[in-house]
């Protein structure tokens, strides 16, 4: 990880780290945190705890996104902070909704530079967001909303496995990562599990990311925690009430971020300084049959 | 009782697109009382979830095992949102206006908010494209002004031009379930009114809620309380942590 | 079957029977033939031997494809008549490239009248067909190639299996058949297996089409012969090589179709048909392990 | 002896876009001798294919059986073509001319051909999107004419105009494999030239085959006949029905 990070994450560059609320990649968010990059442009439908975290550290100087909340809990403080004008590093941002953010992708992932849609009438988004702009439909004169293309410098996503040159498998909620790896410049894989190469030719139609556009694959088990890995395991659904509090309280979450991220080395630190998480949250099995792929 | 009465509202077959919260117990109520087929689809792209514990998140992974299908967002948005199979949209907010438009970006200046709120997530779309859409939120006349501080989910009319002229494919925020009572869309202006009073709610403490002088239907209806199957079911086993009745 | 084609395909629809090769249904096709439909609208990437043979029972007006041939073998003759001049019913078409259809598919399934495209420059194409147009980038000023929204009528696909109410799962080649589902006003699905509920719920990220999309579901074994079912049965190359030299005769195609189409009521008795065609082509077992869905 | 020559063309490791035909045995030969890890993509989905048995089509089960990833014909031409991740395209065509067009679609005039082809297929875009292609097809005027008669597959110049100025983003038709010698686009003009000669192959014996005066590369290149483990792959492994080879 420490290596990845180092080689494809530079500061001021555009960085995603998608995984709607499955398999978002903490331990490269806290990687970065670690290594102290700056000015970043972060990306991502849900900025979710692992943003508010790189908010907080310094990290980010802009946040394109559709919605910044912990779900189901309360906010992100320290992105409100900074937004609000109350204190912390400042922040830029370009926001949409996730329809939008997730066309961005798809736009970037395609090399078109925009994604029409039958959105935002009658809303405040786009004189919010000048990007959200309009084109006229050459066969029925309509006019469809656009919006630009976003192709990130790097984009980290977690999977539940890969083989050694990078062909990735994922299951469960898939979000957007497919389209924002390639949309982006340079992809990391970070997983749960590194298999042999006839894993992944066994079952070719769960293969979502090939090795031809992946540039580091990462072994990080638990590397997605406190959010999940379906199969593997749950969402840590208590650290996410938890950092309400913690991240309310700037001087908390600067205690957080010396303990939990900055004071350990990697994510094997991390789980030693978690003892017994990895009992309460380890998936049980519910395994689906396989199908035939014979002729 | 918002749970219950948001749940009676949602035929069986119909597809949803679910909210966390409140929505969410709402439509597994409904599942578990008179709509058994009721397809819930989650803007994390679970589509015919049957959770066997209620999700704490759209993306808790009781949400995809078990389910129909599960879709990237991609697909979520296009095939199945925009391409108009979604009937029926849960839309929640900070503040609900006179027609109906939501806001759950800021209040006060979007360029220097006193209050930053989430966003959009998927609700603008939502707003735009579900076959019709329920609101559900409490009273209050913070809750309700006249005018919303940003729109972020449109309603029947925005900066006066009525939806339908706008080009949006659904028909809106039809009805408006609170705490005391639901508001429906006036058909011809828009406008959110009085329909239906909960037991023992004079209109008064309703206008009270309301930020603009309040209409009403010609004749109001009366709601029904919660049955007690409902109430054994919400509290003892949809929630029983209590994680979104107290609130 | 029979019902399934008597309800939602009727004279003068925009028909679209999917499949890149694989998953093609015969059956269907052959149905339509039986019950003598006129000027349909075939839309087809591929339109393959059974466009061949609809065109020659005279089911069609006009024809939308990509590429008209009998792949690895040669001409599909009937269509070639037609398009020549040299006999057989007239038949109008409009083609465009792979991704031209491939994106109209994709338009129509989302609802969009229109697809952009970095395409056809150079190509003679837009010259042969002007609904090829295009749309200038409201971002860079780029011009973009666009196809218009593809919206049929109805859409039949061929499915590995099926639940009752139409939850559909296929794997191997996925071709466009997902869009063009979504894109129709109605789907008929045609199984190798019907499967309980919790078959498709085991492995929900393999489902393709859900219910709410489908209006009919036929279970139909064998029904895509002579194309394929990955895990089921094989290709009948051999066959695809026999329409070469029957599919060159106006005659020995019509009494082809006396024989195997016409002459048949049902796909049952087709297979009566065709002694030891299923222990030729029956899939040998290559069934790959299953993932755990478990939290 | 094309299949040899054009498998030479592959560099391990390389992204190739693989038709039915000679280019697959191309590709399968390579892969069976000097580049092991080239990646073949088809047009139907399946991408990093193994197949045990030659395939008949490029929709073959066994281009599936044991491939790294299969995906859908939207993500093929999106997510792989045009996202310029096709290193090598091949193409073949039943007139190629002398700026590299490639036409597949019709002989004659459109509205009324004297022979109706196939069409495009992938072939255009993938003239349009690959880094570089390499165009198979046997010597002779009629498959060689100066302008065919429909452009399917663009190659350097189309109307008169360099396909750079025409915002193609691959560099087309580098070089163009037939029976008897390897034509190479000139890099200034575009125009396809003599490069190099099959073994006791002379220069006349290609003008002959091509509807234009061809031009010549300054300095001729010379081709070695297949080696013997490439005729010994391609006659008993590959093709051992001589689906492909005979013709």
């Amino acid at each position: 990880m420490r290596d990845a990070i180092a080689r494809f994450v530079h500061d001021g560059d555009t960085v995603v780290i998608e995984g709607f609320t499955h398999l978002i990649c903490f331990a490269a968010g806290h990687e970065i945190i670690r290594q102290g990059r700056r000015d970043l442009t972060l990306c991502r439908l849900t900025p979710d705890l692992i943003y508010d975290q790189m908010i907080a550290a310094g990290c980010a100087r802009k946040l394109v996104f559709s919605w910044a909340g912990n779900p189901g809990v309360g906010s992100l403080h320290a992105f409100r902070r900074a937004v609000e004008g109350k204190g912390g590093p400042p922040l830029e941002i370009e926001e949409y909704s996730h329809f939008g953010m997730v066309a961005r992708f798809a736009a970037g992932a395609a090399r078109l530079p925009f994604w029409p849609m039958r959105n935002y009438m009658g809303t405040d988004l786009p004189a919010a967001n000048p990007r959200i702009r309009h084109v006229t439909c050459p066969y029925t004169g309509a006019a469809l909303a656009t919006v630009p293309a976003l192709n990130p410098d790097v984009t980290i996503i977690h999977a539940q496995r890969a083989d050694a040159l990078g062909n990735t498998q994922l299951w469960g909620l898939v979000g957007v990562q497919k389209e924002a790896a390639f949309a982006s410049a340079h992809v990391i894989v970070v997983v749960e599990e590194l298999v042999e190469e006839a894993v992944i030719r066994s079952d070719p139609n769960r293969t979502a990311v090939p090795a031809m556009i992946v540039d580091a694959v990462v072994v990080e088990p638990w590397g997605a925690h406190p959010s999940y890995a379906q199969g593997y395991y749950d969402r840590d659904n208590d650290f996410y009430v938890a950092w309400e509090a913690i991240s309310r309280d700037p001087d908390a979450l600067e205690r957080y971020l010396d303990d939990c991220v900055r004071g350990v080395s990697d994510r094997a630190a991390y789980l030693e300084k978690h003892p017994g998480l990895t009992a309460r949250l380890k998936a049980a099995a519910r395994f689906c049959s396989g199908v035939n792929y014979g002729f | 009782m918002m749970a219950s009465v948001a749940a009676r509202e949602l035929a069986d077959g119909e597809v949803v697109f679910v909210g966390i919260g409140l929505p969410n117990l709402a439509c597994n109520l409904a599942r578990a009382t008179h709509a058994p087929r009721l397809v819930l689809i989650y803007e994390s792209g679970a589509v015919g979830a049957a959770p066997e514990r209620l999700p704490v998140s759209i993306g808790d992974p009781a949400l995809v095992t078990g389910s129909l299908m599960v879709c990237g967002m991609v697909d979520v948005f296009q095939l199945l949102l925009q391409n108009g199979r979604v009937e029926v949209g849960f839309l929640g907010g900070a503040q609900v206006d006179r027609y109906g438009n939501i806001n759950t970006t800021v209040i006060g200046p979007y360029a220097r908010p006193t209050v930053r709120l989430p966003g959009s997530g998927g609700a603008a779309e939502i707003a735009i494209h579900a076959q019709r859409t329920l609101v559900v939120s409490k009273l209050s006349p913070r809750a309700f002004p006249e005018r919303v501080d940003f729109i972020t989910s449109p309603g029947h009319r925005s900066g006066g031009v009525p939806r339908t002229q706008l080009g949006m494919p659904g028909a809106g925020p039809v009805k408006v379930i609170t705490d005391k009572a639901v508001l429906e869309a006036d058909e011809a202006t828009g406008e959110l009114v009085l329909a239906a009073l909960y037991p023992g709610v004079d209109p008064s403490e309703v206008q009270a809620g309301v930020g603009w002088p309040l209409g009403s239907r010609p004749r109001l209806g009366r709601i029904d309380p919660p049955t007690a199957t409902d109430l054994r079911l919400l509290r003892h086993v949809l929630d029983p942590k209590r994680l979104h009745l107290k609130a």
